[in-house]
């Protein structure tokens, strides 16, 4: 049913925990559907320092808590908005499609908890989307 | 950890030696088709009656009352279909349960989309339905009650006898789905005024794909599988012969052994049961005590733990366990048994099902109260459901 | 006579030793439930789809349009029933023949009697239908087609192709009865744009009460067998992994074998087919001659001779042999197969049915032909309908 | 399926063939049923001297034709007349339930022999059911 890569990660999730005095956190889910994801952020000049994350839910809902993490630690901020859920998904050796959401979930807890920084630094918030490239287009030119 | 400890007999069994050895011959040796009149056939003919004297001994039934089918699942699809479909034109009123099996629910849903109406009787919260409500619930269209005998998730047995009688009184018939108890706790159709009884015999160490419908001398329903005239015309296709025989020897087997199987488990359901209470703070039992709930069953919801995790860190722990029913746990939908007898979202998804079968020891039972503690409080701490729930009941209880 | 000869091969078949070999694990040792997430079930479910894609090769499908049921019957129920119900509300037309097996006869009755319209269409003396009929009887409100891919009594094999190309033309569902067909002769669903097809294991050495049924991908149909998730949600009921092991196994090697083996079993065939006609009086030869029939099968009707006599002495004789089909053996209806070909019904009550298979030897041919013309000749002698017969032809031939 | 009893009446019928000068002939049944049967008498003083069958049919037609002539050899036309389906199914140690007619059809062929013997001879037939017992009485008195 699970790749060995999301077993793996289930079973010794990177990551795992709080962060005491965070610079965002982000919690999205909730007990009906079965998912709850917090994630916690340390940012030091855009870049994601340290990152940490709870998450109630079946086993690719751990993982994929697990591998974003893993995946947006030490970047940019702008580089972990862009993780899609299909990289999570990929980078976990594929779910099966009924858990295709679980991957959604990381993907919106870490935009939340990029937010919640933003918001926190009185930054605008970027948007779900599409639009929010344009804005990062400006960013890298 | 000693081998595998399997936990999911409610799911399904193992074959057992003794009855496989049975079904082996009707294999290779005597294959025939039972129906064919040449004597190559007759060993077939003769075995296929045995087992439905076996069957019906264990319910007792008289054979001709017993037909053979797929399995559970079109048991059921057949008593409800088959009694519909027998009222041609006129629809009418059914009464069943929020807590049963989605064989008959889905049917139940089936037919609703036909025209039929169902009533679907709540339960109390260990699973019970009120014998009022069920008397509230009869129309003058009622033409059929179907009412399981015991949980396949949290084990509650339901008053049978009274619904029996209350079911006999009006004249309407009544179907019980007793796939989890049959070969389990002692069932007997006369005297429970039951008309129409499914059983599967993979659920008491018989083979897989293989069933009975009990349906009483009298009752007419329709046909559910139309084809040649096997089984008195009432269910077609090429007997399984290999299969019936298994299942005829399993439940024989199982019927032998009834009483001692049924204290022994007992016994260990409760070691289990309070054994987890003692060990796992928060740890909520669903289904009755010990009265009431099915010898093998044993279901809890663990707050701020998700089911699948559960199964997947006791697997890796070498247990063998289920959340909500075996059938639904690809899907991403919480028990409705347990929302059915009031969980909240969050224990609906925190299930676990231990269900005991005859090779389960003592040592099983203590291995898992020495795994399943650690395994709860890992996922617990890593639970934003958990941290919430702690920081709610410390509010609560100051 | 060296031991017996079975000559029902169309009624059942033993399970192959290889094909027993493959599912004896799945009993005992590997018997979780396939649904199930732990690791224990992991081998069950590589084995369940292990047979979808040997069943998916034999046929040229795709793995995920095979849905496993408990035999043919049921896939022909699912069929009829599943695309008539997928309209709902509406009800709508259904062409059939009436050569049928009673799985689909029966259902489009069950259907009828629902509101449905059937058109039965006929055959010609050789049991094929007409194309040109099968255009004329389509309708506006036409929504499946079935016709079986081969005759389980006289092995008439239908234009299938053809009848795909008019019903795609159409848009029209076209579902086979290939229960007979599959294993033995070649099936290309792609090329003879079948969207739904019917097969059982026990036809070609596989285990009895188990089948499935080919529903091409993006056909919707409505459930059969309401309940749990399994088979994709289309097919409930907890999976006969042993069976559905050993229906994969034999397919496979029937596929493997399909070749050298209708090669030898029509040789033996045409053999057994030329010697009757040599040494027995007016025998009369059912369904088609050497072209566009099953390669194993042979039919005759022996005027002045009653079906079941001659299956009782063949068997005394140490030959399993049939009348009409094996499940309508216990009715006193002579075959709707022989009736729809034209045959009176003193020629249909006097059919004998021999069907080869793998096991089918020359030596058994010849023995056959060595034994039956006696038994006809005795039988006649004290036949009355044989007395008026000859009395008849004399009068004729004067 | 079948006793032991009918299957040695089907594999080795008493009393089958014809008569060539019969006092007697009776014939029932047809095509459509499956079943003929044709039965020869010969008669001396009003007792069935022999009996022969010819009958095209099943197992169970066979049989009964061959026990049903069994029973009436030798025996007075009006007991011969009285031997019913029952008698003849009961000798033969059962018959499966749908086979019941057959054992009817030798009861229907016997009383067609004796009425044509009867009408031979200028007597009035004999009539079926309750009816033929008052003539019967008569001639017991
Ligand atoms: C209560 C109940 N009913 C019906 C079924 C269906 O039986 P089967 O899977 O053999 O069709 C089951 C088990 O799956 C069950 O537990
Ligand atoms: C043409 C045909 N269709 C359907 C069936 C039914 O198959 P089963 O008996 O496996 O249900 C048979 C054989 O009995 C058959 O020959």
């Amino acid at each position: 049913m699970y790749s060995d890569k999301v077993m793996d990660h289930f079973r010794n999730p990177r990551n795992v925990g709080e962060i005491v005095d965070p610079d965002g956190v982000g919690q999205v889910g909730n007990p009906k559907c079965g998912d709850i994801m917090k994630i916690y952020i340390k940012v030091e000049n855009d870049i994601i320092r340290d990152i940490r994350f709870k998450t109630f839910g079946c086993a690719s809902a751990i993982a994929s808590s697990s591998m974003a993490t893993e995946m947006v630690k030490g970047k940019p901020l702008r580089e972990a908005w862009d993780l899609s859920n299909r990289a999570v998904a990929a980078a976990l050796d594929g779910l099966p499609p009924v858990k295709m959401h679980c991957s959604l979930l990381a993907e919106e807890a870490i935009h939340q908890a990029i937010n919640d920084y933003r918001e926190r630094m009185g930054l605008e918030p970027w948007k779900e989307g599409p639009g929010h490239f344009a804005e990062l287009e400006e960013h890298g030119h | 950890m000693i081998g595998r400890i399997y936990l999911d007999n409610a799911a399904t069994t193992g074959t057992d030696t003794e009855v496989l050895n049975e079904m082996l011959p009707y294999f290779m040796e005597s294959f025939g088709n039972p129906s064919s009149i040449y004597s190559f056939s007759r060993d077939n003919r003769i075995a296929l009656e045995r087992s439905r004297g076996q069957v019906a001994r264990a319910i007792n039934a008289e054979p001709a009352e017993i037909y053979f089918t797929g399995g559970g699942t079109e048991s059921d699809n057949w008593a409800l279909k088959g009694a519909a479909f027998a009222r041609r034109g006129s629809r009418g009123h059914i009464i069943t349960t929020m807590i049963e099996h989605h064989a008959i629910l889905h049917s139940a849903e089936f037919l609703a989309g036909m025209g039929y109406d169902v009533t679907y009787l709540p339960v109390d919260e260990e699973g019970r339905i009120d014998l009022k409500e069920l008397e509230g619930a009869f129309r003058e269209d009622t033409f059929l009650v179907s009412v399981m005998f015991a949980n396949n998730e949290i084990g509650t047995i339901q008053p049978v006898s009274e619904i029996g009688r209350l079911c006999k009184k009006r004249n309407v018939l009544f179907h019980t789905d007793a796939v989890q108890a049959v070969g389990h706790i002692p069932i007997d159709v006369k005297a429970m005024h039951i008309d129409m009884l499914s059983l599967s015999a993979h659920k008491f160490h018989g083979p897989k794909g293989v069933g009975a419908l009990f349906i009483r001398r009298g009752v007419k329903i329709e046909n559910f599988i139309h084809g040649g005239g096997q089984e008195k015309g009432r269910r077609a296709s090429t007997e399984n012969v290999p299969g019936i025989v298994g299942l005829g020897k399993a439940l024989e087997i199982s019927i032998q052994r009834i009483g001692t199987e049924s204290a022994r488990q007992s016994m260990l359901r409760d070691r289990l049961i309070k054994g987890i209470l003692e060990t796992i703070p928060y740890a909520r039992l669903n289904g009755p005590g010990e009265d009431g709930r099915l010898p093998n069953n044993v279901n809890f919801s663990f707050i701020g733990v998700e089911g699948e995790t559960l199964i997947l860190d006791l697997d890796e722990a070498g247990i063998s366990a289920s959340t909500g029913s075996a059938c639904s746990s690809g899907s991403l939908d919480p028990s409705h048994v347990l929302l059915a007898i009031g969980l909240d979202h969050a224990h609906s998804h925190g299930s676990l099902r231990m269900t005991l079968g005859t090779c389960t020891s003592e040592n099983d039972i203590d291995y898992v109260l020495d795994t399943l503690p650690a395994i709860i409080s890992r996922r617990r701490e890593m639970s934003p459901l958990w941290e919430d729930f702690l920081r709610n009941e410390k509010k609560v209880t100051i």
